[in-house]
């Protein structure tokens, strides 16, 4: 470079300023929340390709809106109540961040926790789908977000927090993100009820397909890609470089065996290589490593995420078995997985677990925080649930879930060019609505 | 590990080397790089699923060679322009980035920058969708990153600025990238003219809805990630811890207010929950907050997000008003919600704005700047600086001038020479067909809710049918 | 601040820790892992959207698959054959990373080096698509990152490595990587035969479009960024700020310039702007600069990129003569580019390119290396040092013949076995109702353009249908 001419921006610093660990977390904190934050699209494709195209705009809406209201609610009393010191059941300050205005590194970690939280609350749209109003699910994430999981973040994160002086094990969030949600999901899909459609006249389930399988598929890949920066970011200290390494791999095998476990066991009982049950199986098995990320050592990786993965066959069937509608699977996925992965950690922790010291206590913490989370989850959400079923307001009336969400709520359907189009053109006069949501059915039986 | 056996690389150095700043920002630039420009997946996505399923292929062709082309253009002068040293106006040196070949912080900083140039130029592609000749609109990228757009970076961003040496805020660009991209936006819309079937025989509006709102949130759910990395990389400085959390805390609340007040205004104005409208709001107030995202405090970035929000609905039916078609709403977003974000700054800036220069009296009496914020103050209005607002005035509307006049005389001369616009043919056929030969969707060819039409229309998509649909 | 109320998470260390180089190379690797595992989306959205909609689930799923099995594969035996010291050949330890257990540093570049090979072993599934067994694939993959990949691996990059220790320039692995597979996708497409109506019953080639550009570009545009962790990465050391930044660029140029080259040469040779084959052009130009991404000068960049670009053509072309089907022009991309960016190093490199090896006089008569490059030299060639460019033959050479006689070893093994192919019925039907019994558009199925021909066909996507097309 000619050395006098081009004083180009930024100049070098004269004399080296070296970077401290402060620095380096914060600019870790923001890539993290980011690539997690990536996580929200990762979930708005994969619901818009498991709901039914007459339902897409839908659905997509609910997860942009989850975003925003989260943000919002986050930023009001979400990370005061998980972090702003407090008591053993609840923090008590920095609500609306206000302490921590000038505190950039601070503000990062919020920024950061608060894209877990968003995480935990995108879980009930899934299994809500296709037949909840809209007005309801803002009040679902408002209470999610407000209120009960910063608590349960208080309770497992932070320094003051029962279950955290306990030595509970819950590293990203197995429990405290995943269950909290999962359980918010299973109770929301329980008081919305079924789909018009899912269970035929004598209670036998009907297949109401989604519409892509590429989007599912591209949201799923895209979710495994934000795991990553989920658990890595989760010890919230990116100076450990030993236990940063370790979060990666462990992460990488849960996955890797819970999609081909899932895969060849699906092959076995049904005669084919299913995509979209590959696929949360592999959110399943993500799920559940969270919890013993940083503590499990590689073999038991393989074991939790196997066993995340077949868990999820189970608890799917149970569903359809007592006639609960989850058009994602989200609560096999994510309640399934939560729970696995948080006594997987009581089994198979290097240090505390099960195997390694024939000491039950590290596994009965796991057992207590995993009752007290879902309890206090499914406990506020039966509460807001029922009171906006009372109040009529949860479900949209089944002359908008025959039209489609879309057309009926939004009038933007999902794609106007593609509309009208049906086997019979016959049928054109008689059904105004743009995609027959019931033709599709047949398909998969 | 077995201390012995396994000599695994990469070897763990002996004595440890402790990081720098310019490493560690050497690294943060090329992230943020990445990042950033994911955003131009997130354009290509958000504008193919705003147009209709005829032009798709076109638009993501366009989006691509924005990118391709837009590199070409900011290594040859783009950077040199920007921040080649030089005068007050225009940078002279570091063309082809000639003289960095050897300097990787300065080469990881072009990278990073030529991400916002590529942002920049992309906003035209939007508003100027389904009806404008491809060779034209790669005039109209060279002509942005070649040289009105540096030259606006050397002006509020580079040392050596004027407006810069003013003290202008503008941290990550709502006037530099996006008043700049929003005014070429405009003048091409306005050149261009509205897509034929877009006003009806008495003018009347008519809506053309795109082919997928999966699509267009898709886009811009990406662009909101993008955003994040655009304005936390903007300071130019990683180390800045206390600034980076700060821009994250109201880049966030200020996309999210706009989010929520527009949803609302629409829902009271329209009695229903629009998707498209709320995404695009939330990439106004992201937008908005890039100027203010370092300076301002959070309640600001509520506020200015809010409005930036709202004047989306208003530049929106303005557009309308006055018959300039645009399929994406980018001028409403861009050149909106840019100037709304500049004027934010002048406002709401924690020791410049207006805002927090007016002198209150405290419980005691005494006379305080409202700078130090307390609900004790008694809020008595004394005197305030208007000097900021006045320099942040003076900067967007120069910025506006300059990128208007340029845009002007590139799409008069293109309209002059018939070149900015296709055929009423191609347009009405499509430009993916015409055009490509490559239609987006070859395998959903030919559907018709009646197949008697299906013998007079060669088309594969029918441009004119969804029009009834929002009517 | 309230200083004393909120001692809010994480606390501010007391005494400052600094940052060492294995911080922040274990931050480095895993970021740029999460980056260029985007790169299995990338790919699965390129491959989706480039085969016809009956085939879309089954592409997919092996997308999936691809990145789960080769985790596997790769913690089984990938890692430890690739750096697990042993000698010149072959590594010998760290098998299961046993070793590594609490190495997080190496961990996390096992993490890394994981996502390499991911993408090396994705490639056949673009060449293979719409035809081969599911079961097959799978065999293909673990074969490619439990065995064969890995050895190249070792030669190449490893310290151990022949290659290596000869001073073979493949900084990010165009021969590595792409080259590699490249020659799995080539063997692979040989022996699975062309699809069904690809070829006409005298030869002639029919297109068979995939059936959507938009997911197409989707894909190729995430590519593009995940390429740029991917070269950056690639040294293992961030603390090198210097290469990084050159990496940047050089990656920008050759992208860009290949995408222009193309796009200009296919609009003067079938007078269309063709959005697919200027995807595929970023891509070859990307995967060319990957082996000098590092040691070439920025001119050095376009003119190899431009040159991959258009070596597409060239290739795709001679594919389609001799019959070989390659649904993506997956060896025209990653094959045919892998080979021009590795000689490109060899002609180019800055130390031992054969180009600055040429001796000239400058203007007083000295003779000088061209390294030393200025305008005022006279250009006379003197003599060259053909050694790299030797080198960089002799390894892309072993390169490919490693893996293509292991490729037909077990693409044979599995033709004999009748495993490799899917049944007509199957192929005809379309993969994803046979074998998966899930559609990739349920809703828009048994869409025609005349409804009459419902009864007689009961796939949902008509394969055959959208031939004609582009006829």
């Amino acid at each position: 470079m000619s050395s006098s001419a081009s004083p180009t921006l930024p100049p070098e610093p004269a004399a080296p300023v070296y970077i401290n660990a402060l620095m380096f977390n914060t600019v870790g904190y923001l890539f993290s929340g980011m690539l997690i934050f990536l996580m929200q699209l990762g979930f708005a494709l994969l619901e818009a390709g498991a709901v039914r195209a007459a339902n897409a705009t839908n659905i997509t809406l609910k997860n942009t809106l989850n975003a925003a209201l989260g943000m919002v609610c986050y930023w009001v009393s979400g990370f005061g109540l998980s972090y702003g010191g407090g008591n053993k059941f609840i923090g008590s300050s920095a609500f609306f961040l206000l302490d921590l205005e000038s505190l950039g590194f601070t503000e990062a970690f919020a920024f950061c926790q608060l894209m877990f939280a968003l995480t935990s609350s995108t879980i009930m749209s899934g299994s809500m789908a296709e037949r909840t109003n809209l007005v309801s699910y803002c009040f679902a994430v408002i209470m999610l977000i407000l209120f009960v999981y910063p608590v349960v973040v208080h309770w497992c994160w932070s320094d003051w927090g029962w279950l955290s002086q306990m030595g509970y094990i819950d590293h990203a969030g197995s429990s405290v993100v995943h269950a909290t949600g999962g359980c918010a999901a299973l109770l929301g899909a329980l008081m919305v009820g079924p789909r018009i459609g899912r269970f035929g006249s004598s209670g036998q389930p009907m297949s109401l397909p989604g519409h892509s399988t590429v989007l599912v598929a591209q949201g799923a890949l895209l979710l495994w890609v934000g795991f990553f920066a989920f658990n890595i970011c989760s010890g919230n200290d990116f100076t450990q470089a030993t236990i940063l390494g370790h979060i990666a791999i462990t992460t990488t095998l849960s996955g890797a065996f819970a999609a081909l476990a899932v895969l060849l066991a699906v092959k076995a009982m049904q005669r084919r290589w299913s995509l979209l049950i590959a696929l949360n199986a592999v959110l399943a098995g993500l799920v559940a490593i969270c919890s013993g990320c940083a503590t499990v050592p590689h073999w038991a990786a393989v074991i939790i995420g196997a066993f995340a993965g077949l868990q999820l066959l189970l608890t799917s069937h149970l569903m359809v078995r007592f006639k609960i509608d989850d058009p994602l699977d989200a609560i096999a996925v994510h309640l399934g997985g939560g729970i696995v992965g948080t006594i997987g950690s009581g089994l198979f922790a290097r240090e505390e677990g099960l195997v390694f010291t024939g000491d039950f206590s590290q596994l009965g913490i796991q057992l207590l925080g995993i009752l007290c989370v879902c309890s206090w989850t499914c406990a506020w959400s039966f509460l807001v649930f029922f009171a906006l079923r009372r109040a009529g307001m949860l479900r949209v009336s089944e002359k908008a879930e025959l039209e489609g969400l879309d057309v009926y709520t939004h009038r933007e359907p999902s794609y106007p060019e593609f509309m009208g189009m049906r086997r019979d053109p016959d049928e054109l006069a008689m059904r105004p609505t743009l995609f027959p949501l019931a033709e599709a059915r047949d398909l998969n039986a």
